[in-house]
């Protein structure tokens, strides 16, 4: 069985290379891999060709709702954007801390921090907060690919950040371990981590720009933009979050997508010059459709690997390998399996890894939170690279993918290596749980 | 069906009839009315209430 | 990263209308099988033993005329005696517990006491299917007088029934958080809320049920990963553990079966387990069999994976010591499985009717672990064929 | 079923010839049940003693001072991750009477010790505190281990720890024959010239306690 589910990967392999070769985009190449990997399969009848089509289409859906965060989000921003909120915005952070620069980077951070951890999503920090984040990073004199991996970086920790870490959340509730006692055992690396990072590539100052400079290079503000146009819409976004988890049980399960697209509709009522609708919308959409189609082909590939026992097999290699090479292999392993999988690694890797972890006397907690900061890095690997495409997108860098990821290599590293040693020494620094109960 | 719940329909709606839009207007590109397309596949079978 | 510039396409149109049909196509090809799934019922013929049927919501009216409203087999004993509650589907891809129930509404009969049998407690979950993960939509179960379809459900309720998600999970009355995804399971949503989240309804009447029959045994049926550390177990918590403790002694030593007890944790919140023995008198307890098909590191996911749970990649790391159950070449059978549920069951209810003899179930024609392994399951489910119009009930 | 009951009993205490078994010794009461690892086992062992009809004090976390204070254990009351029961017969050892013997149920359990506020290694120190208590008071200690193959686990896991720390330093060992798969207690036994037997089933003590008691 292993030499046919072996094959079948590398069908599935060579019909990405060939796709990739013959200049398709990543969406369609990634698609291209599923459906081999299904016709493949049919020759041994798992699954039979005539389940292949029901196995395509319901691989289609395991991402549903995050396409609707992402297309609601992206469009609320860019409501906020055209109405010159986000200009005024920016206008006043460099007014208020153009002359304190750590100050001003630790603001910033912790802007890009709070909607990512309070959603899990590091694609909402970014699609709320990233665009004009990105223009005062510019304005303090740092060159958009650093722009680009500051916000991809600090994205990723916000989405490990607690409260909500949806990797750590598949994982307990795949592992039967309660969502409990992250608060500093995720939040404690989290904040080192970040400040590390801002400071790092954000520190040195690369433009001449004085502030009155900075401020003139700034777009200028829409006249009747005020702060509270600014607000109002943020306040009907975050008041509908944290009410949810102020009265859970007085307030209905609003969920992100409509919490956005009120705060959408908010933004639209107060904005002073009012934006067309309908063509920011529609350009909305176009802009995200190779992210929403990666979410789809994404799923199809999953659900095909599953189906034919390719994911069996990579689970059972990892969970296999001698413990020493794998707590260095997660390095690699971890972010590589979300760059390809995005969430659905932390089912298929993580349950398994968690249980053999636990078993071998690891702290499952601790562990689960390691791994769950080295996660988010695979955001920003192809074939999805879903969090450094958009950090790329809002910052406005017009270099290659690639070396914007250069960028990140020493953050990457230094993440890297704090979270593996949080699994290997899990059992020792398990007093943060206690303290976070 | 409660009101959130229709809400939901409704944006899931405006998103298939963007996407449908665009796709009509889409003249170049092979590779986004493939795109657009498999987007819309979830969407719309999700309306049909069929999964 | 971006998409390669295409070349401006010779006929725009004709290539839209062609991806278009092809697009329509594949998602008729692949809608029409999941439509069917969700509206497929696997015939249950209600046996002597079967009193009335009634209706989940007979107990919280939240759930009337919902989807998700269960069924309710009730046998009722001649005698007057002790109650019990059996559950099974609460995840609809641990088929066990399912096909147990079956077996018990089609041939069981009761003398005292009376038995309460949802089959599936989470409707929404059965009807549901497990996007990106490969399963099968059905699977058959042979019998003498010819094949008995079946739903492979999920874990989750589906968002047609629950939608959308939170962002995160607050547990009812606890406030614990849990992942987004257990609103939609109902192994996390008890004790519920007359007019909560649709779950949480459900699992809200179940408990109106045990509170206003009151009933002195509830069963959950469940199937466990192999390299899962909570498997081949019975879960009590510490109201309910000398029974447990003592069945599964019993079973062990009578039957040759192992079915170790774990304590139901404190500080987890919404388990069957937990909380129906925090909010009702009822002794609850869940039943973990072993389920190889769930496990992540198989081969395929096939219908023959999951009937005899024989899996290269699972023997290979049960040598490893990475399992939590033994494991070899023999797999880990369904009808094995289905054995472990119904001996378990029959025998905490004996040690529960042998300390409170006042409270006591008596029952009979339920078969055994040893005659499930020896028979098959297939052989005690009656042909629907044969049954009385008016005793079929479609599940 | 009676009769078969009565079979059952007789077959499980046949006790299976395992290399290094030893003569069952004699205890005397009052006794204390405990568990290390916080698994469900301990229930296993207080039915065993039930069965067995021989009056016991149970808690599952005892610190040295509680086994101090004797039969009642102090007075200490149940509470959450906590359970203390005396069914001691008060009339032949009045409250306070020192304990002559120890069981202790052998077993890790991740969920009994979180539900207990520990951890392993907390659990580990908890239990060596107790066992060296039970040495310099010459309570006659007892390692048990009925969780079958689903209550061990690789080396160096969580059952072994617990394992370790308290069946080399028994005075006699009783487990079931699917927990010494891999002769793991006999060699303890063995090794530390330990009192030892092996049972078919977890009711197959039934006989021995009765025969170590009476």
């Amino acid at each position: 069985m292993t030499l046919q589910i072996g094959v079948l990967l590398l069908l599935m392999v060579a019909a990405y290379a060939v796709a990739s070769l013959k200049k398709l985009s990543v969406e369609l190449s990634i698609l291209a891999a599923a459906v081999a990997g299904g016709l493949g399969g049919a020759f041994l009848k798992t699954p039979p060709l005539g389940e292949l089509p029901r196995h395509l289409v319901e691989g289609m859906f395991p991402y549903l709702d995050v396409m609707l965060v992402f297309s609601t989000a992206t469009f609320f921003m860019a409501l906020v954007s055209e109405s010159g909120g986000v200009n005024y915005v920016v206008r006043g952070a460099i007014k208020l801390f153009y002359n304190v620069r750590v100050v001003a980077l630790l603001v910033l951070m912790i802007i890009i921090l709070i909607p990512g951890a309070l959603t899990g999503a590091g694609s909402v920090s970014i699609l709320v907060v990233g665009a004009p984040v990105a223009l005062a990073l510019k304005a303090l004199g740092i060159p958009e690919r650093k722009t680009a991996a500051i916000l991809f970086i600090v994205a990723g920790l916000a989405a490990a950040a607690p409260p909500v870490n949806i990797w750590a959340m598949i994982l307990c509730a795949g592992t039967a371990i309660p969502y409990v006692g992250f608060t500093y055992t995720l939040g404690i690396p989290v904040l080192i981590l970040g400040t590390f990072t801002v400071l790092w590539l954000g520190l040195k100052k690369e433009g001449g720009m004085d502030k009155a400079a900075a401020l003139a290079a700034l777009p200028p503000v829409p006249p009747g933009m005020k702060g509270w146009r600014v607000l109002v819409p943020f306040v009907v976004f975050f008041g509908m979050v944290i009410a949810n988890r102020t009265w859970p049980f007085a307030t209905p399960i609003f969920g992100l997508p409509l919490e956005f697209s009120a705060a959408a509709f908010t933004a639209w009522l107060v904005s002073p010059r009012k934006p067309d609708v309908l063509k920011l919308a529609l350009n909305t959409m176009k802009r995200l459709l190779p992210l929403l189609a990666t979410m789809i082909v994404v799923g199809m590939l999953q659900q095909i690997m599953t189906a034919t026992g390719v994911r069996g097999m990579i689970s059972y290699a990892v969970i296999s390998i001698p413990l020493v090479l794998l707590f260095i292999g997660l390095a690699v392993i971890i972010p590589v399996s979300e760059g390809v999988l995005t969430y659905g690694a932390a089912a298929i890797l993580g349950i398994p890894l968690i249980w053999f972890f636990d078993s071998i006397g690891l702290h499952a907690t601790v562990a689960i939170a390691g791994l769950s900061i080295l996660w988010p890095l695979g955001d920003g690997l192809p074939p999805t690279a879903l969090i450094g495409r958009l950090s790329v997108m809002v910052s406005d860098y017009k270099g290659t993918y690639w070396s914007f990821l250069r960028q990140t290599w020493v953050p990457w590293l230094v993440i890297t290596i704090t979270s593996i040693l949080m699994v290997v020494y899990s059992a020792k620094l398990s007093f943060l749980v206690k303290w976070s109960m | 069906m409660n009101v959130i719940m229709i809400f939901y329909y409704l944006i899931t709606a405006a998103l298939v009839c963007l996407l449908g839009w665009n796709l009509i207007r889409e003249k170049k590109s092979a590779n986004d009315m493939i795109l657009g397309l498999l987007v819309m596949i979830p969407l719309v079978l999700r309306l049909l209430r069929v999964k | 990263m971006s998409a390669p510039e295409s070349k401006p396409l010779a006929h725009p149109v004709r290539v839209k209308i062609v991806l278009a049909v092809l697009a329509a196509a594949l998602t008729v090809a692949g809608g029409v099988p999941l439509f069917k799934h969700r509206h497929f019922g696997t015939p249950f013929v209600a046996g002597p033993g079967v009193t009335k049927v009634i209706k989940l919501s007979d107990y919280s009216p939240g759930l009337k005329g919902r989807f998700v409203d269960a069924d309710v087999f009730v046998m009722e004993g001649a005698e007057p005696g002790g109650k019990a509650l059996i559950m099974a589907n609460t995840h609809a891809n641990e088929p066990a517990g399912y096909l147990a129930v079956k077996i018990l509404i089609e041939n069981a009969v009761v003398q005292k006491g009376t038995l309460y049998i949802i089959p599936t407690i989470n409707v929404s979950a059965s009807r549901n299917t497990k996007a990106g993960d490969g399963y099968p939509l059905y699977y058959d179960i042979p019998t003498d007088w010819g094949r008995v379809r079946f739903r492979m459900g999920t874990r989750d309720a589906s968002p047609l029934e629950s939608w959308p998600d939170p962002d995160v999970y607050i547990h009812y009355p606890d406030k614990q958080l849990l992942s987004y995804l257990d609103l939609r399971n109902t192994n996390r949503t008890w004790p519920g809320r007359p007019n909560g989240p649709m779950m949480e309804r459900v699992t809200y009447a179940a408990m109106e049920l045990m509170r206003k029959e009151k009933i002195d045994l509830a069963f959950d049926f469940h199937g466990a990963e192999t390299m899962f550390p909570v498997t081949n177990c019975i879960v009590a918590p510490q109201k309910s553990a000398k029974f447990a403790t003592l069945a599964s002694m019993m079973v062990k030593a009578m039957e040759g079966f192992d079915s170790h007890v774990e304590p139901s944790p404190q500080n987890f919140r919404g388990l069957s387990h937990r909380e129906i023995g925090d909010f009702s008198n009822t002794l609850p307890f869940l039943l973990e069999a072993p389920i190889p098909f769930l496990d992540q590191p198989t081969g395929p996911k096939t219908v023959k994976l999951l009937l005899d749970g024989k899996d290269p990649f699972l023997l290979s790391l049960a040598k490893k010591k990475k399992l939590f159950v033994s494991y070899d070449a023999n797999g880990w059978p369904m009808d094995k499985r289905v054995g472990q549920h119904m001996s378990t069951t029959l025998e905490i209810i004996r040690q529960f009717s042998k300390k409170t003899p006042d409270r006591a179930i008596r029952l009979s024609g339920a078969p055994k672990y040893a005659d499930l392994v020896r028979d098959g399951v297939g052989k005690y489910f009656h042909d629907p064929a044969k049954a009385e119009p008016g005793r079929i009930h479609y599940e | 079923m009676k009769k078969a009951l009565v079979i059952l009993f007789a077959a499980a205490s046949v006790v299976t010839l395992a290399a290094g078994q030893t003569a069952v010794p004699k205890a005397k009461l009052p006794v204390l049940t405990t568990s290390a690892g916080q698994s469900n086992d301990v229930n296993a062992l207080n039915i065993v003693l039930e069965e067995a009809d021989i009056k016991y004090d149970y808690c599952d976390v005892p610190t040295p001072e509680m086994v101090a204070a004797g039969v009642g254990l102090g007075n200490k009351q149940s509470a959450e991750g906590f359970h203390v029961e005396s069914t001691t017969d008060l009339a032949k050892f009045p409250k306070g009477t020192p304990f002559k013997a120890c069981l202790v149920a052998i077993g890790a359990s991740l969920k009994g010790m979180g539900a207990s506020g520990l951890t392993i290694d907390t659990e580990e120190a908890r239990v060596k505190k107790l066992v060296d208590y039970c040495k310099k008071n010459k309570i006659f200690l007892v390692a048990v281990h009925v969780g079958g193959e689903a209550g061990r686990g690789p080396a160096g896991s969580d059952n072994e720890r617990m394992i370790d720390a308290v069946a080399p330093l028994a005075d006699f060992i009783v487990v079931t024959k699917d927990s010494n798969k891999d002769g793991r207690f006999s060699k303890i036994a063995e090794k530390g010239k330990i009192g030892f037997q092996q049972v078919d089933y977890a009711l197959g003590l039934v006989d021995i306690v009765k025969k170590m008691f009476n």
